[in-house]
């Protein structure tokens, strides 16, 4: 029996190379000077809030697990500088910087993640659950893979209103061994849905390396079984993700359907704040931290006249305050009272 | 707690089985609101409307937009209703049969019925999951099971199961437009037989129970599948003289606390007849409740009848050995009442 | 960074086009003259064995749902030539062709699928829960994709036996699209398990058409993303699915690992017994019938000296001979006791 | 029932975590049988021995091919153990935490539960699956549910959770024997705390209770994380002079009737306390069943504790009102002592 070929599904397609460079499409955009400020912005707000994160934990006053992903900046950074607000995404445990990198407020993040009755979530959520809709931060999910069915809905939906918009789906190198990827991408593809499944590959799973728990050697590779367009990124290198991400974003909104990035990078403070690592090599880890893109790129920005020192100075110590007031902000504000475990279960209250 | 049965002589009154009147809500719901979505897989009239035949008509109607057919991936249905639930839409989809969603249990318990508790309120997910079970087709253990009992379990999502074409059609658009994800259980014994309905037939509040018959000797409540035996085994203790009241819970999740109470309290027996399991299952939290309640009050234990601890067998012999039947009943009551 | 070269997984493979003609692996192997009688045989048992079910379902004496396989017999008649009764398999509710190719015995098989207590699982689980261990029918499952993740610990098992028996996971084309189906070859390719996955593609998954479900148009390719081979095969043509199925099981025997091999076939009898077929068009069942593989290969058999007409005769004799004697035995067995429902739960009797 | 803590002097007691325990069952469990098995995410050493390295040194000392660690695909790890175990092993499959057992229901409930009775008993699947649960820790709705209602309304398959060391290890090394699957629930509160254990503890039987302590007053049926608050609500009432038999279940299903049933009998009064949601949950088999047993040797309703009907929240302020404390068990025992 052959099947009607007219009919067929598009064909997959896999690429792997730095787009930026070698611009492989023969059209790759690249970022101006006002986009690569940008990004860089919310690169070092991420990092100034998570660094300042990290310093609470140590002294006590945050006591959730906390997922950090200091060293994956460039990856939402790039991503979020061609969103809107209306722009949606569906992160996971470790994305509060893919939030903070969509421009969500600090005040409630801090507050939520502090566990106060001012947080985005009123304290019921916490770091794994942040919910944001008007910066388009939709869903964060502790279960792998789960970001990226949701993210499906958000992407119909966009085909139902007749908008333009676009809905991401992050999720790590170890979430594209489970079921939900591979039903989220095969759906997502044949309704040719406007949704980005963009895998931060860093490498890891919690402590298993990405080869002893994937049998491919790029995820993007995947992309070919399900007929859309797959691309293996440097995700520490802003013009790369800048190119593929604005092709992705570009071809959802035409319609044309989904795009899968799979985005190198590293994550510099292991799998939970406290890991000691012990499944990595410590050249590597050397190595990966030697590569940091932060400092990189803000040097790049200075030696190619885009900021002076000064400018990014001022820069940092404008993000800084903007944690510090977000942290005091969130130990000011009370605690949820008990009765919050009768309200939002149904939009009815439950009855005491 | 009421029939819901319009009783004025004026109303229209037709026949039609639970599944014309799932298919009537599902035209009535997507033609009063647009943003009423209906997917699932085969329910396209591509696909000819449903391998059994439930939706059929609504593609064409409603494009093939807001009506899709999916591939065979119910963690990607969900999901997909989840999403476009939280996108101000209200999708209701399809699980063929209550089993295959075991594949689904992530989106359904940890983020259909939680997204709004987490959110502190943010999300909503109005969503509907309708989806087919029973035991009495020979289908064996993959494909009859009732597993109402661990969403009833489950905070954030309710569970509606009708048993009669006036339920299925009032309690599916009452589902539809409540503002939260709802388990809407079809259930093979009863969607297909045809029954009395009101033409213009509206929404039937979630949440009341239905009075089937009224009684004074013994309370005997159900819902679903079992609702038929129940009723068969209450005329049959009439014969005995023996005078039983029959509540059809409809909504097994938020149940109706207040009417099965009363009607205990006044008749001081219960029996409690589910077609899920008896063990852990849902019998339990309403035996648990009654007696916890009515303590002093009861002239005798509460009885649960409800599958055996198996899985539901082949051989129609061991089928209906596994069904509670309507001789089960009356023996349970006649046991209580001594 | 820069994953480790030397621990990355093996490359993937899809290949298309009929290996036994094109000779593409340069030495596929061809069925000789006994295989390829002992493949007829099994295709025949298993079509006169369907013929008759569906004669017993008409007259009413089978109540249960019933999903016919006629049209599909090449698949697993050219696979279970090549296997031992050592050799297991995970199959579906579609699955009996699969056991009856298998050599399982017709009476316990005809007993089961008529709920008696001689039946193999004692009319327990009937026709989408058969069971034989001693040929190898170790699963049939009614859930959509359920047979691979069991498949890889039958795998993983022959691996800690050190034997060097195969496993191979039937399932359809719709199958494909569900999770299971891609956690079961991940983990296959990674682990190295002697499993042979075996996609049955009949061009449909219930009423809904290959395309409508499928974003990729030959699902061998998917083995791309599991670093696997994977082969596009002419499941009709029973030299081409003998050089795959020869391939793929040599390569588990050699501790190579799994394969996928999508066999391209139809299902004359629609998914389910009394299906109306609504769904395909009348031409495209039409073609599909005039290109029945069992009598093409029949008479190929005839051309080619290798039986006789007379021989074919006479084993079809015996063959329905065989059934009908199953047939007998199975209604003149006993219905099981109620006392069945306390006893195979566990181990131990459940008490009265 | 019994507390099967060795008490002879000459027994060597030694101190050790749950996680300890669990970890010397695994080591004795795989140096006594080679065909039990040990995998899941991150299990062998070169990832560390488990994120919590409760299986530390397996993998270094009974080698990779029977220590393995997978890929983050549950229904996988589930579909191996099931097949494995047909096979003629004894997997201990871990699922890190029992939230994600919502992905692997599929394998779990129709497969691994039901495949000896639909076989007809040719088929038996003796899998452990450990995982690791329980509110506390701040890790909010999708990390710390208790879903063992669910399998205890599943036929065919056991469901243990231990509470002290010796549970830990003398029950895991009866699941890992057992001829069917067992879901072998670790519970965050309990397990990283030191107890004395018997240096040569074997397995302990399961289905049976623990007698934590004797009292004549009420009897307070528990298991698993709520066993230590419980106890402590025991102490509580003894000062004020109410005398409390706490039960430890060990067993959720099959549950130990008989030791339940016959305290009950003797003290009157019972409260059910869990951590797993109060509705429809597994207190209410336990309170319907000693109802249904005992009714009119009953001094009081039978009352149940356990979680509201919400998800485990985040601000430890609500996670700590989520959870039964022992002041709600003494409240509840003084409510219904009157
Ligand atoms: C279904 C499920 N299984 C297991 C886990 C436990 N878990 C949390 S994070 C994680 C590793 C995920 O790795 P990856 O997808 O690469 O993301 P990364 O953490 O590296 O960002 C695992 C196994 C989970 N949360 N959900
Ligand atoms: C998880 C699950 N979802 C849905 C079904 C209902 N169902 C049974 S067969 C089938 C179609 C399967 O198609 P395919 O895999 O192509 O196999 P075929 O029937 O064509 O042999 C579906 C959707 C099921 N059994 N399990
Ligand atoms: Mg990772
Ligand atoms: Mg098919």
């Amino acid at each position: 029996m052959q099947l009607n070929s007219e009919a067929m599904p598009e064909q997959g397609v896999f690429q792997r190379g730095n787009m930026s460079q070698s611009n492989q499409a023969g059209n790759a955009a690249t970022p101006d000077s006002a986009a690569q400020l940008d990004i860089f912005r919310r690169m070092l707000r991420i990092e100034r809030n998570d660094d300042a994160t990290r310093a609470q934990i140590r002294r006590g006053r945050i006591t959730a697990p906390y997922y950090s992903a200091r060293g994956q900046e460039v990856i939402p950074s790039t991503l979020s500088n061609l969103l809107t607000n209306d722009d949606k995404i569906c992160t996971i445990y470790r994305g509060i910087h893919d939030m903070v990198a969509k421009d969500m407020p600090l005040r409630p993040l801090w507050a939520e993640i502090c566990g106060r009755v001012d947080g985005t979530c009123k304290g019921k959520g916490g770091p794994m659950h942040l919910t944001h809709p008007e910066t388009g931060v939709m869903v964060t999910t502790g279960i792998v893979g789960s970001s990226m069915p949701i993210a499906n809905g958000f992407g119909w939906a966009s085909l139902l209103n007749g908008d333009k918009n676009v809905t991401i789906a992050y999720f790590g190198d170890g979430a594209s061994n489970i079921g939900a990827f591979h039903e989220a991408l095969n759906l997502a593809s044949v309704w040719k849905l406007p949704v980005i499944f963009v895998c931060a590959n860093n490498g890891f799973a919690e402590h298993t390396r990405y080869e002893n728990g994937t049998s491919v050697d790029f995820i993007a590779k995947r992309a070919i079984g399900y007929g859309m367009p797959g691309f293996t990124v440097d995700g520490n290198d802003p013009f790369d993700m800048y190119a593929h991400a604005h092709a992705a974003i570009e071809r959802a909104r035409a319609g044309e359907g989904p795009t899968l990035l799979e985005c190198k990078t590293f994550r510099f403070m292991g799998h939970v704040f406290g890991d000691a690592d012990g499944y990595m090599t410590k050249e590597e880890k050397e190595a990966a931290i030697a590569a940091d893109p932060l400092p990189a790129f803000r040097q790049k920005l200075i030696d190619t006249g885009i900021a002076t020192e000064a400018q990014l100075a001022e820069l940092q110590v404008k993000l800084e305050a903007e944690v510090q007031d977000a942290i005091d902000f969130a130990f000011a504000c009370d605690y949820p009272d008990v009765a919050e475990l009768r309200r939002d279960v149904f939009a009815e209250e439950i009855p005491a | 707690m009421s029939t819901d049965t319009p009783t004025l002589d004026t109303v229209e009154m037709l026949k039609m089985t639970g599944q014309q009147a799932v298919s009537a809500a599902l035209f009535q719901a997507m033609e009063e609101d647009p943003k009423v979505l209906v997917f699932g897989e085969d329910v396209a009239d591509r696909e000819g409307g449903g391998v059994m035949g439930t939706t059929k008509g609504l593609s064409t109607k409603f494009g093939d937009l807001r009506v899709r057919s999916t591939p065979i991936a119910e963690q990607s249905i969900m999901g997909a209703a989840i999403g476009a639930a939280m996108a101000g839409y209200k999708p209701v989809a399809e699980i063929m049969l209550m089993n295959f969603i075991t594949v689904a249990m992530d989106m359904i318990v940890n983020h259909a019925a939680k997204l709004r508790f987490m959110s502190g309120g943010q999300s909503q997910v109005p969503l509907v999951i309708r989806t087919l079970t029973g035991a009495g087709w020979q289908t064996a253990g993959q494909h009859s099971d009732h597993y109402e009992g661990w969403f009833a379990h489950t905070a954030g999502i309710k569970v509606v199961a009708p048993s009669c074409p006036a339920d299925y059609k009032g309690l599916l658009l009452s589902a539809i437009q409540d503002p939260d994800p709802v388990l809407f259980i079809e259930n093979s014994q009863t969607m297909f037989v045809p029954g009395e309905i009101a033409a213009n037939q509206g929404p039937i509040p979630l949440g009341k129970a239905r009075l089937v018959q009224e009684g004074k000797d013994i309370t005997l409540i159900t819902y679903s599948g079992m609702v038929a035996n129940t009723t068969a085994a209450a005329a049959e203790l009439a014969k005995a003289g023996i005078s039983a009241e029959v509540i059809d819970l409809r909504t097994v999740s938020p149940w109706d606390k207040d009417a099965v109470l009363a009607s205990v309290e006044k008749t001081g027996r219960a029996v409690v007849v589910t077609e899920a399991g008896r063990y852990f299952g849902p019998s339990a939290e309403i035996a648990a409740t009654i007696q916890e309640t009515l303590f002093g009050k009861l002239k005798a234990p509460v009885r649960r009848l409800g599958g055996p601890y198996c899985a539901v067998p082949f051989a129609k012999v061991l089928e209906d050995a596994y069904l509670v039947q309507s001789a089960d009943v009356v023996a349970a009551a006649k046991g209580i009442l001594g």
